[in-house]
């Protein structure tokens, strides 16, 4: 776990050198809405239905940054072949890892929450503090297997590419269920599927996570 | 009996079509200071990264303090340096120091870190990015990074690029001091006199091979350069 | 000589917003409106356009001084463009604080994505975009170019944002000023150009501060340099 | 002009090294349309009216790759330094790069193009070849400007973030109008606004080049 | 008369709070030979980027042929080795080379790519991704893309990085080869004997200045060492 901390600790040192990586990813962040609202001119109905969709894709795309940055700063100097000469298993660089891309991904979203609520002017009521697991769950689940993908795909060429086409379609169900429950609370019915399908998501974060886990040992090594 | 502190068995190592290393055997006991010399692309690199085990073999064996390379009580005790520097840009020379610290689990971490940074007289620039040292600087920080979890065995790969007369003196002198305690060293050098002030023993790599496997103290530089690095042979 | 320029400036400021707030709110009849909402709301028309019509000014400005940066490479354009573009920013938040609180009793939403709003709020993104790559560049001659080039392509986008009235639909009212036909009644049209140059005073006053302090900035950075030499 | 083509060459020798390259490119375009499509569980009439903007996010973001790919390039081994000391103008240099940026972006959207025919079921009427102009003229905006500002950001620690930052907003313009335009092409509605608008949008793409052209050897040298 | 190959009146640079170069006067004629000396951090890769015009003085001026440094023309006369190699890892050796040609208008580029490559013995790796070359593989072919052009005047930052001692040698008589042609160098190196060897002039960069400007046929190496590089003026 020590070994975890530390490599979480140099991370965020590194990623908030200044305040200014902060102020760029919200500013970042309201861009992702502005962009979206502009390119579909449609009417607020048709918004609102595709809202939970938007919401996702947008986090989608903050932590895809995370993500290729996540390694991409481990090439530099030879820091890659570093890590594999440390007296560390691969557990506790995976867990390392894995807390700083969260912790980013999560400070991500919960600076596109709010100008998404303000965007499509939704009503806050005690319902949307169901949000919260919703989103930490599907959240989760795409940075447990996002962190150990963006470790294979940093040996490659196209990196960026490379983790897209790993990532995504082993994370789609993740992504589709978040959708769907995102919707749910939004749109105010809680139908009786909700909390079954919260644990679902849940119990493929736990999975993943433990399999990432478990195989991270195999990608340091050469 | 004593076991030695690296063995390796008939290890072979390739790229795809180019070979680097060919049936190396290879015993070194503990507190050997090894010269490891060779021609460019001979596989000295190479094999540092075998026995550091970041590099698996394509076929052999590797043996650290009889076991694995990849141990992690094997990693603990091993120190690297090598043209890349393993040190972020982004971080000052402390925090990357701190890092290593927390990572080696040092004890008494502050004053370790001022120690080695003392030693390679970068105090004065000790809150300053990495990003925005000298080649020469960033060297020395390189060495200071690896010495500062004691490490019982050092791959040094041409570990004097880019430092200053002052800064060689100070690493041969660390090295020496290395010595003293007892480590053991591999180091790989083009500068033939300093591997000779240094090391009792040499092996020169050649096609992939080790062609030579000597003490020091039987040659003089001259005559090694003379045998192995005159141009006549260089044709392959 | 400057310290009198600037006092005298500020005294003169300090009469022309005082002049200019008793124009707004006591002399000039209050518009025909069907409540009273809307008769106060209307007020903002003479903090809002002018505040508009400098962020204008001020990004015309920072591509002026940064066109006159590339060619001279000289410090001071660099420092004007900056303070500039600090300046239009700060003006046009203004623009995007004043509309919707004005938009509320009017439209009875705070915003919507008009094509005024939207391109308000682009150019205001462009030249935070702007200030944010200057935070990431250490200084020196590399920062002072790029930042020149951002400058100047930003610019492009001032008429983009001027012309949108015309090119799209929007909710957003029509040229009033432009158009010439006499929609601004007598008493109105002069309290909103001593309100424009009571802005236009300020712009000149802040452009004036903020330059001087970056001037001053540099001359400290410069002393504490000579002290480690010696 | 033959600095600018040594450069193309380059580029386009390093990108498409393997086949691969282009095989992993479609796959993406692909998956960025799966993940919209599932994302956004619609009615189909909506899907159709936020067609062409899904189309033009899916540009823009495969274009983002291209361009934060164009000067990472050139960061390892010090090749942006190089850059600056050869005896080129950096017009020159801007062409190769613009070039090798706007072929990329087009053999994606060549790629991306046929999948939104298919998961849209349009028909291929003769009017569709007007899209053609369409896509050439917003493509050409988003790089004109987009390469210039990617070797803007390649200079700072957020090289991403900042290209995003810088780029969208001023790119607005372009891409609103590219996806009016498309729009009108779609739905088959071709009014008398369709020339003019495209003009605008060409004439547009002129000043930014001719802008950039001009601007780029302030950039390259320090 | 002739105009020097290379005037700087009152060149400083600094990096924010650090100083890096200050107030140098130099003036270099063309078809000498200088070697820049220094300790780590002295500045000695600054004034060499400044002079290459990849780095702007922070104020003063520098003049090549009697122009800008950024001038299209004196760029095409130009070359630099630095530690960094200036190479793409995902093209072959030949690859670069053709990119390096083309950009430089190089005429019979075919021939000349391959005598470049024959000179640094790299003829038989041609065909293979810079990126799988050993350290010293790389900065052979790093000296090959330099000549390339037939410079005129050449920068040369610790250009005996990671070669073996047959590259050296090789390296050395290219070098002899260019002060018979007339061609201008700057060498910085912290190896005081080949300096000796190669150069009539030689600078000493300290605490940002020159501290010393001198021919080398006055002194000797270890002189030089014990005058600018001894450890009692290590405490700055
Ligand atoms: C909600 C956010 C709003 C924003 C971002 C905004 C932005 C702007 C901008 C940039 C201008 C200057 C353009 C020019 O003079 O050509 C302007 C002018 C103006 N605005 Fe707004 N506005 C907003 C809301 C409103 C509202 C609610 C009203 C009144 C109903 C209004 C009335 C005007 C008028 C009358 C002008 C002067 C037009 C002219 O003479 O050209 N604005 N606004
Ligand atoms: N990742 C790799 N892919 C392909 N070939 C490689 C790779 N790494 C090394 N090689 C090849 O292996 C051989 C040995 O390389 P190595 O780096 O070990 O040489 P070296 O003795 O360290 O040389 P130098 O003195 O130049 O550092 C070379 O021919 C090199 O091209
Ligand atoms: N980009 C930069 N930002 C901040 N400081 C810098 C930068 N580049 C160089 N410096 C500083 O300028 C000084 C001179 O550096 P320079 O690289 O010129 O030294 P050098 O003489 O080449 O040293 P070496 O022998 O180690 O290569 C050093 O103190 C260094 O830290
Ligand atoms: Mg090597
Ligand atoms: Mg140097």
């Amino acid at each position: 776990m020590r070994a975890a901390l530390s490599i979480l600790k140099k991370d965020l040192r590194m990623e908030f050198r200044s305040k200014d990586s902060i102020l760029s990813m919200w500013i970042f962040s309201l861009l992702i809405f502005v962009i979206f609202n502009f390119t579909f001119e449609v009417s607020r109905l048709v918004m609102l239905e595709i809202a939970p969709g938007l919401l996702w894709v947008a986090f989608i795309f903050s932590g895809m940054f995370g993500l290729n940055h996540a390694f991409a700063v481990e090439k530099e100097n030879g820091n890659l072949r570093s890590m594999a000469l440390m007296p560390v298993d691969g557990g506790q660089v995976y867990l390392g890892k894995f807390m700083s891309v969260t912790l980013i991904m999560l400070l991500f979203e919960s600076l596109i929450f709010p100008i998404f609520i303000i965007f499509y002017d939704l009503q806050l009521s005690f319902q949307m503090f169901l949000l919260i697991p919703v989103i930490l769950a599907g959240t989760i689940g795409f940075t447990s297997l996002g962190t150990i993908l963006s470790a294979v795909a940093v040996h490659t060429r196209d990196q960026q590419i490379l983790l897209s086409l790993l990532l995504w379609p082993l994370v789609s169900p993740i992504i589709i269920w978040s959708v769907n429950l995102t919707g749910m609370v939004i749109g105010g019915d809680i139908t009786q599927g909700f909390y079954p399908l919260l644990t679902r998501v849940i119990a493929f974060d736990v999975i993943f996570f433990a399999v990432s886990f478990m195989l991270f040992e195999f990608i340091l090594e050469d | 009996m004593l076991l030695p502190a690296l063995e390796l068995t008939k290890v072979s190592k390739d790229f795809g079509r180019i070979i680097a290393l060919r049936n190396i055997d290879l015993t070194i006991q503990s507190g050997e200071f090894v010269s490891i010399l060779g021609r460019n692309g001979a596989g000295k690199t190479t094999l540092l990264n075998i026995i550091s085990g970041v590099s698996k073999p394509s076929s052999g064996l590797v043996e650290l303090y009889g076991g694995d390379p990849a141990d992690t009580e094997n990693k603990s005790k091993l120190a690297v340096i090598s043209h890349e520097v393993f040190l972020y840009n982004n971080l000052t020379a402390t925090e990357n120091l701190e890092y290593y610290a927390s990572i080696y689990g040092v004890k008494d971490a502050e004053q370790r870190i001022k120690d080695v940074l003392q030693s390679v007289e970068l105090m004065h620039r000790r809150f300053d990015l990495v990003g925005t040292f000298s080649r020469g600087m960033t060297q020395r920080l390189t060495i200071a990074r690896a010495l500062l979890h004691e490490p019982s065995l050092l791959l040094l790969d041409e570990p004097f690029t880019g430092l200053d007369q002052l800064a060689i003196g100070i690493l041969i002198s660390l090295l020496r001091k290395q010595k003293e305690l007892g480590r053991t060293i591999l180091l790989t050098t083009h500068d033939l006199h300093t591997a000779k002030e240094l090391s009792q023993r040499y092996l020169i790599l050649e096609k992939h091979r080790i062609l030579h496997d000597g003490l020091m103290a039987d040659t003089n530089p001259d005559e090694i350069r003379q045998k192995y690095f005159s141009s006549d042979r260089s044709g392959e | 000589m400057r310290a009198l320029t600037d006092k005298i400036l500020l005294i003169v400021l300090l009469f022309a917003f005082m002049t200019s707030i008793f124009l707004i709110f006591n002399w000039v009849p209050p518009i025909k409106a069907s409540n009273l909402s809307e008769q106060v709301a209307q007020k903002i028309f003479y903090f809002h356009v002018p505040s508009a019509w400098l962020g204008f000014l001020a990004f015309f400005i920072v591509f002026v001084a940064s066109v006159a940066y590339l060619w001279k490479r000289k410090r001071q354009y660099e420092l004007i463009a900056v303070a500039s573009a600090e300046i239009g920013v700060l003006f046009i938040s203004l623009v995007l604080i004043t509309g919707p609180i004005w938009a509320k009793p009017v439209w009875g939403i705070w915003w919507t994505w008009d094509a005024r709003l939207t391109s308000s709020l682009i150019l205001w993104l462009i030249y935070i975009a702007y200030l944010m790559l200057r935070r990431y560049l250490p200084d020196g001659s590399k920062r002072a170019n790029l930042s020149a080039v951002v400058g100047i392509i930003g610019f492009i986008d001032v008429p983009i944002v001027y012309y949108s009235i015309r090119w799209w639909e929007t909710q957003h009212p029509k040229a009033v000023m432009a158009s010439g036909d006499g929609s601004l009644a007598g008493p109105m049209f002069f309290t909103f150009m001593f309100s424009l140059a009571t802005f236009t005073l300020l712009y000149v006053y802040f452009l004036r501060k903020r330059y001087q302090l970056l001037v001053l900035e540099d001359t400290v950075n410069k002393q504490f340099k000579e002290m480690e030499i010696l």
